[in-house]
């Protein structure tokens, strides 16, 4: 089984890289031309760029080495600063791992509360206030509502919530670190959806026949509705929702200026410098196709019927 | 009674069991045994009871004679075919004459189709017929199950537990059923809607000639429907035979326990706290010969006697006469 | 064999209500409020196809730069002086397409199993296969193909697309925004929410807070349309979560 | 060298001719002036690189300017000063150049290493690995008119030229880098690990990478004009220009180098900051491609000209006062303008933004477009007349235009072959009326950057185009040094 999810994944991050490949290779601009920024290059300085370099001059042949040098392990250097790029995938990584996990528990922070309580009282006016708020939160742009926490914080606050703007190290530093989390948590545009979800699956467990039986009968609901009412809607919400906040970090890292991967690939998509994305690209691929295996080990802890027939 | 219409003979099956969680991972499984070497035979117009406490192997029994379980061996032949070597696809023709009734309610019902369309689902899966024909065909099962053609708009989750009942039996009988297993039917049911399927199922035997496979663990209702009645524990036959003799004259100690702590409590609900009380047997180290052996009391009483936990010699099925066999080595007197 | 007593008594029957009148108030309102911003978003779209507009969206008014609503803009003026009114209307143009396309290419995307609308289904399915009814349909005799595509995907998974496709109006609205933000989104000069929102943001500082938030607002009020629909809908085409 | 900048106004060499031998005193500042405190300045983006060789857009080369020095520098006033050079002469056929070097110049030290000392070596090795064809350089171009370089002594350096220049002195105020900086000798490529952490002579030393990515740079004690009056520098890198600014009017940093235009009223009305322009050397303009028949008229070209009022177009945009240029320079805005000009002409006019890369591509590739908007950044080694040259037509060449006339093609082949001043000024009228006349280019108008900082730094000089060239010299008054 581990072995034939690893050639899965190995199989998916392949698609992926050359999928991004492509896309980098059709959109306009060449990526050795940064290196040629501040002059105007004629065709044979373009030439002589790929030259000194030692780059295939197709596609294919850049793809292929490419993939020659990650069979190695070895992600390239960026065409930009010439920095190797897994090295600074390593530096900005746990940047952009504390931002998302961190949005993530905040999203779910917000959503469980409201799934549950609205689950179990479902007709209640508090609870579709409450489903009415989160499902507004969630209609937010990401970036505006950034803007508008920063703009409250300077003005009402008098604080500049930047960790890396303040000239000394800030007092409430660990406070500004934690903005742009919730910001993420709550505008990333899934609460809504892990709520929906949620209560949708909780309420229909918690109304199926045998819980009714087993209700009736004093028997504990809570560890079956756990399972299937919490944990796996759960799993697969977050599963399934991964890419979003990935895309939602890279805004947010714009907006207060965090030093994450989601700066980084902005910056690198600007100047096309290809090692940059794809290696970004693989890790948020494998970050995805990391957070469905965990919905499939969750799946099948719960349900060990599943494997066995 | 008539010609066979199905034989079981030596079947087995055992389960690829995880341990937990993370078993999934590593994918370490045990093996455990859930049926160990049945043998039985039904007749047409013939309803045979299978009874026994939860996890004994009875329902996996009737999965595997539908082919809906495969068998780890083991032959199982109805009207001729034999079930355990034909391939799924080849067991799709024989499927509009043997059907099963599922223990769970909501089994048969899609929640998100109409009767109606259930029901013409079944009714068309084998034949191709017109609208009218459908029609007709549908208010005669209707009729056959005594359901209101109200229903018929009705969304499974508007029903009522009997309703969805009758609902589940004449999608069976729709696709023209004649052999029909039909697990724990009245189980999730209020004891006096049980009453109203039990009647409907003997009703339906009469009229349309049906076998049932009767899998169940409530000996009332079994003694009442069954013709013969087989008595599993773990796995194994211990008794079987026509439905007095096994519930007033039973000749397993087992057998013996099982209707007497009914005729005592006559609860459901105690006898299950009672027998929960006796333990669970370990699959993973299987005792040795007799599996009932250490919940014996005959065992006990007789001292303990070296046969009955002799590997060598587990008891297999006897003819003790009258149609009745056993699987004992001390069977109880007459 | 004894003949067994047989009592009256099945449970009392449902009366025959539509869905929709079995609706509460509630579910009535959330669902025409959703309606109604379909069909805002639609008028929008058709006016803003034949041009019947309250101004000239491209129309720049230097003398009234990032106004607030007031005579003559309805709905006040952006950093160019255009008006936001008439710029909001035509800017729904811009999501219809993608729109569709988002969906489209998460359905295509469902195949391979990756993300969002896929992932659900695919988590749906798995869900369903170990539904008895699933297995009692295949006890039936009814083909593994005719159980996929007509108990799972048509019969269980239809409300889900429906549902999932008016949400992915509102995700591909939000997405492109964010793609704004990054100069990534539908460009200039052509109108859409989300450079409206970029366009505007750029003056947010200045204490100009209402070019950005106008359109804001109005991606607000249409996803929370899309999803109070979705869940209305939900809750008619799914029985189990009604009852 | 000219650029087409849509972004960002980039490059310039510009320099007066100015050829006296001088000498400058090499000790340490003494003027009165406090020492201490910090600066932080915001920029919009990353340095690629920090090296003055690979370095090819100005947040590298604004600090590249407070790390390295050049053979001679250019002072405030645009006159030619000695740097790493305490003199030099310059043969009578104007072909050799021999610099005399200072002898009390040291590299910045690295770690656990004594400072080592600056040496005719350093200038050779600089000039052989910027010109090796495997360093991706700009500066390769420019300095294709030297023959060769020879070291005389420790001390003296001789340069030969292919053939005389105008204002070649001002063209050796490239950065010189040590010959034990790289880690490969032959060629400097962005991997070398001397391109992120450089050692110059320059009155600032790179001290490192913070995890926020602030370069922090550290005033350097062995500093051959004097040790730098403020301490410590740090260019912190924002992502978003609007938070920048807001980071600026928060005192969370002290400088913005280039204030995004729409910013300029809110700076301008806080009386915390001061606003100094500092370049206006970019020329915005109209460029009509002649690839299209209509355009290929000379008179409809005029008329469009004529259609658009520049007046009104800038009035639009202005903030009330006659020297600022402000208000939303939004890219297009002006291009919108010519729309609603254009109308006026019976002309339609339909506008379309592309992504810089993209746009690239369209106008010197493709010649994908009837009109472009545009601006080009210039120094002093080309004018916008070559960018007109008949030569020039072709992928990723200048005249994007495709604009062909062989009188112009003369007068700028002319102009540049000639070393006589007055000669050539007599050639550039002539050029700039026929032009003019023919209308390749509506030309709309130039810009100026401007620089907002705290006003507690004092004595702030910006050069033109390189910044910090005269950084040394700022200070902080002690009482605002925190």
């Amino acid at each position: 089984m581990a072995a034939r999810e690893l050639a899965l994944t190995a199989l998916l991050l392949l698609g992926v890289s050359l999928v991004v490949f492509v896309i980098l290779n059709l959109s306009p601009g060449d990526p050795f031309s940064v290196l040629l920024e501040g002059q105007a290059p004629g065709h044979a300085a373009r030439a002589s760029v790929h030259e000194a370099l030692g780059v295939p001059t197709t596609w294919y042949g850049r793809y292929l080495a490419w993939l020659g040098n990650i069979a190695r392990g070895n992600l390239g250097t960026s065409i930009r600063t010439g920095v190797p790029v897994a090295g600074e995938i390593a530096r900005a990584g746990p940047n952009t791992l504390y931002l998302t996990l961190g949005s993530l528990l905040v999203t779910l922070l917000l959503a469980v509360p409201v799934a549950l309580y609205s689950a179990s009282r479902a007709a209640g006016a508090l609870a579709r206030g409450l489903r009415l708020a989160v499902y507004l939160v969630s209609a937010v742009p990401v970036f505006w509502l950034g803007y508008v926490v920063i703009y409250l914080f300077i003005h009402r606050f008098g604080v500049f919530p930047l960790l890396s703007g303040s000239a000394e190290p800030a007092r409430h530093g660990w406070l500004y670190g934690l903005l742009p989390i919730v910001v993420l948590g709550v505008a990333n545009g899934t609460v809504s959806e892990v709520t929906r979800h949620l209560r949708g699956e909780l309420g229909r467990v918690l109304t199926e026949d045998y819980i009714r039986t087993a209700r009736a009968k004093g028997a504990p609901v809570w560890r079956h509705a756990f399972k299937e009412g919490f944990l796996l809607p759960m799993t697969e919400m977050i599963a399934s929702k991964i890419p979003f906040v990935i895309g939602g970090a890279i805004i947010v890292e714009q907006v207060f200026n965090w030093p994450g991967l989601g700066r980084m690939v902005w910056q690198a998509a600007q100047d096309r410098d290809f090692p940059v994305i794809m290696g970004i690209a693989l890790v948020a691929a494998a970050f995805v196709r990391l957070a469905s295996l965990l919905r499939a080990v969750i799946y099948a802890g719960v349900n060990p019927r599943t494997a066995t027939d | 009674m008539a010609r066979p219409l199905l034989e079981v003979t030596d079947l087995r099956k055992q389960y690829q069991a995880r341990a937990g969680m993370l078993a999934a991972l590593h994918g370490r499984t045990r093996s455990v045994p859930a049926v160990d070497g049945v043998s039985f035979g039904l007749s047409e117009h013939e309803t045979l009871g299978l009874v026994g406490e939860s996890g004994c192997g009875k329902t996996t029994i009737g999965r595997i004679v539908l082919g809906v379980t495969p068998a780890s061996s083991g032959r199982v032949v109805f009207d001729g075919h034999e079930i355990t070597a034909l391939r799924p696809r080849a067991l799709r023709p024989l499927r509009k004459q043997m059907q099963m009734i599922f223990q769970d309610l909501d089994a048969a019902l899609n929640p998100r189709m109409r009767v109606r369309d259930i029901l013409r689902e079944a009714i068309t899966l084998h034949h191709r017929l017109e609208q009218t024909e459908v029609a007709r065909r549908t208010s005669e099962l209707l009729d056959q199950v005594n359901l209101k053609s109200a229903k018929l708009a009705s969304f499974p989750h508007e029903l009522s537990g009997g309703e969805k009942r009758r609902v589940g039996i004449a999608r069976v009988l729709a696709v023209g059923a004649r052999f029909i297993v039909a697990d724990e039917p009245t189980s999730a049911l209020d004891v006096s809607i049980q009453a109203q399927i039990v009647n409907l199922l003997r009703d339906l035997q009469t009229r349309l000639g049906l076998s049932y496979l009767f899998i169940s663990h409530d000996l009332e209702v079994v003694e009442l429907v069954s013709h013969r009645v087989a008595v599993m524990y773990l796995g194994r036959i211990v008794e079987i035979g026509p439905a007095e003799r096994v519930a007033r004259a039973s000749r397993h100690p087992y057998t013996s326990i099982l209707w007497s702590s009914l005729v005592e409590k006559r609860s459901d609900e105690v006898a299950r706290n009672g027998a929960a009380a006796w333990g669970v047997f370990d699959f993973e180290r299987p005792g040795q010969g007799c599996r009932f052996a250490p919940r014996c009391p005959v065992y006990e009483a007789a001292g303990r006697p070296a046969i009955c936990t002799d590997p060598t010699s587990e008891p297999t099925l006897r003819d003790v006469g009258d149609g009745q066999s056993v699987a004992c080595h001390f069977p109880l007197a007459r | 064999m004894r003949r067994y007593r047989e009592s009256t008594g099945e449970v009392a029957e449902r009366s025959e209500r539509s869905r929709w009148r079995a609706a509460t108030l509630t579910d009535r309102a959330a669902i025409g409020y959703g309606l109604l911003v379909v069909g805002l978003v639609a008028v929008s779209y058709v006016l803003g196809a034949v041009g019947w507009l309250p101004d000239d969206p491209s129309r720049m008014d230097m003398a009234r730069l990032n106004a607030p609503p007031g005579a003559g803009h309805l709905l006040g003026t952006d950093f160019l002086g255009r008006d936001i009114l008439s710029r909001l209307i035509v800017g729904i143009q811009a999501y219809f397409l993608p729109g569709l396309l988002a969906v489209a290419i998460s359905l295509a995307l469902g195949i391979t199993g990756a993300p969002a609308i896929a992932s659900i289904i695919a988590g749906k399915i798995q869900f369903l296969r170990q539904k008895s009814f699933i297995e009692a349909a295949h006890v039936l005799g009814l083909p593994t193909r005719v159980i996929v595509a007509k108990h799972i995907l048509w019969y269980n998974c239809a409300p889900l697309l429906i549902i999932q496709a008016t949400l992915g109006m509102g995700e591909a609205i939000l997405v492109e925004t964010s793609l704004s933000y990054l100069g990534f989104g539908v460009q200039e000069p052509t109108a859409s929410w989300g450079n409206m929102v970029q366009a505007g943001a750029n003056y947010f500082f200045h204490g100009k807070f209402w070019p950005s938030t106008a359109p804001a607002l109005a991606i607000l009020g249409t996803i929370l349309g899309f999803h109070l629909l979705g869940d209305g809908l939900n809750r008619l085409l799914e029985p189990k979560s009604a009852s | 060298m000219n650029r087409l900048s849509r972004i960002a106004p980039l490059l310039l060499t510009l320099a007066l001719l100015a050829t006296v031998p001088s000498v400058s005193p090499a000790a340490p500042k003494n003027d009165g002036r406090p020492d201490g405190g910090a600066l932080a300045y915001g920029e919009y983006g990353r340095p690629a690189t920090l090296d003055p060789i690979t370095s090819n857009e100005m947040i590298s080369l604004r600090i590249s300017e407070l790390v390295f020095n050049g053979l001679v520098g250019i002072d405030e006033k645009q006159v030619i000063v000695p740097e790493l050079a305490e003199r030099w002469e310059t043969s009578k056929d104007g072909r050799t150049y021999t610099f005399f070097l200072r002898k009390d110049v040291r590299w910045h030290p690295r770690e656990g290493e004594a400072p080592k000392p600056f040496t005719a070596d350093d200038v050779i090795f600089t000039y052989n690995i910027m010109m090796h064809p495997k360093t991706i350089t700009p500066l390769k171009v420019r300095y294709e008119f030297i023959d060769k370089v020879e070291k005389a002594d420790d001390a003296t350096v001789r340069f030969t030229l292919k053939r005389p220049i105008l204002n070649a002195l001002a063209k050796f105020s490239f950065k010189i880098i040590p010959a034990h900086g790289p880690a490969n000798p032959q060629f400097l490529t962005r991997e070398d690990p001397f391109v992120r952490a450089p050692i110059g002579t320059g009155p600032y030393v790179v001290k490192g990478v913070t995890g926020d990515r602030e370069i922090v740079l550290m005033a350097n004690e062995d500093y051959f004009k004097g040790r730098a009056h403020i301490n410590k520098f740090v260019s912190r890198p924002f992502a978003d220009q609007n938070i920048m600014t807001q980071a600026m009017m928060f005192n969370a940093i002290d400088m913005l180098v280039l204030v995004n235009p729409r910013d300029l009223p809110e700076l301008q009305g806080d009386t915390r900051f001061v606003l100094q322009p500092y370049n206006a050397l970019s020329y915005a303009f109209f460029g009509y491609t002649l690839r299209n028949p209509l355009l290929a008229d000379k008179r409809v070209r005029r008329a469009f000209t004529h259609a658009v009022n520049r007046q009104e177009m800038l009035d639009s945009f202005f903030n009330g006062q006659g020297t600022i240029i402000s208000g939303p320079f939004a890219p297009g805005s002006w291009a919108y303008n010519l729309d609603v000009h254009l109308k006026g002409i019976g002309v339609g006019v339909k506008v379309e933004f592309k992504e810089w890369q993209a746009w690239k591509e369209a106008v010197f590739v493709e010649h994908d477009f009837d009109v472009i908007l545009a601006s080009w950044v210039f120094d002093d080694s080309a004018d916008i007349s070559s960018l007109f040259h008949s030569a020039e037509i072709g992928a990723w060449k200048n005249n994007f235009g495709g604009y062909s006339n062989p009188e112009v093609d003369g007068l700028i082949v002319e102009s540049k072959l000639t070393l006589d001043h007055e000669k050539r000024r007599t050639i550039n009228r002539k050029l700039h009326t026929l032009l003019a006349d023919e209308a390749p280019y509506t030309f709309l108008w130039t810009l100026t950057n401007y620089s907002g900082y705290h006003k507690k730094l004092r004595r702030v000089a910006i050069h033109p185009y390189k910044f910090f060239s005269f950084a040394d010299e700022w200070f902080i008054p002690v009482t605002e040094q925190k």
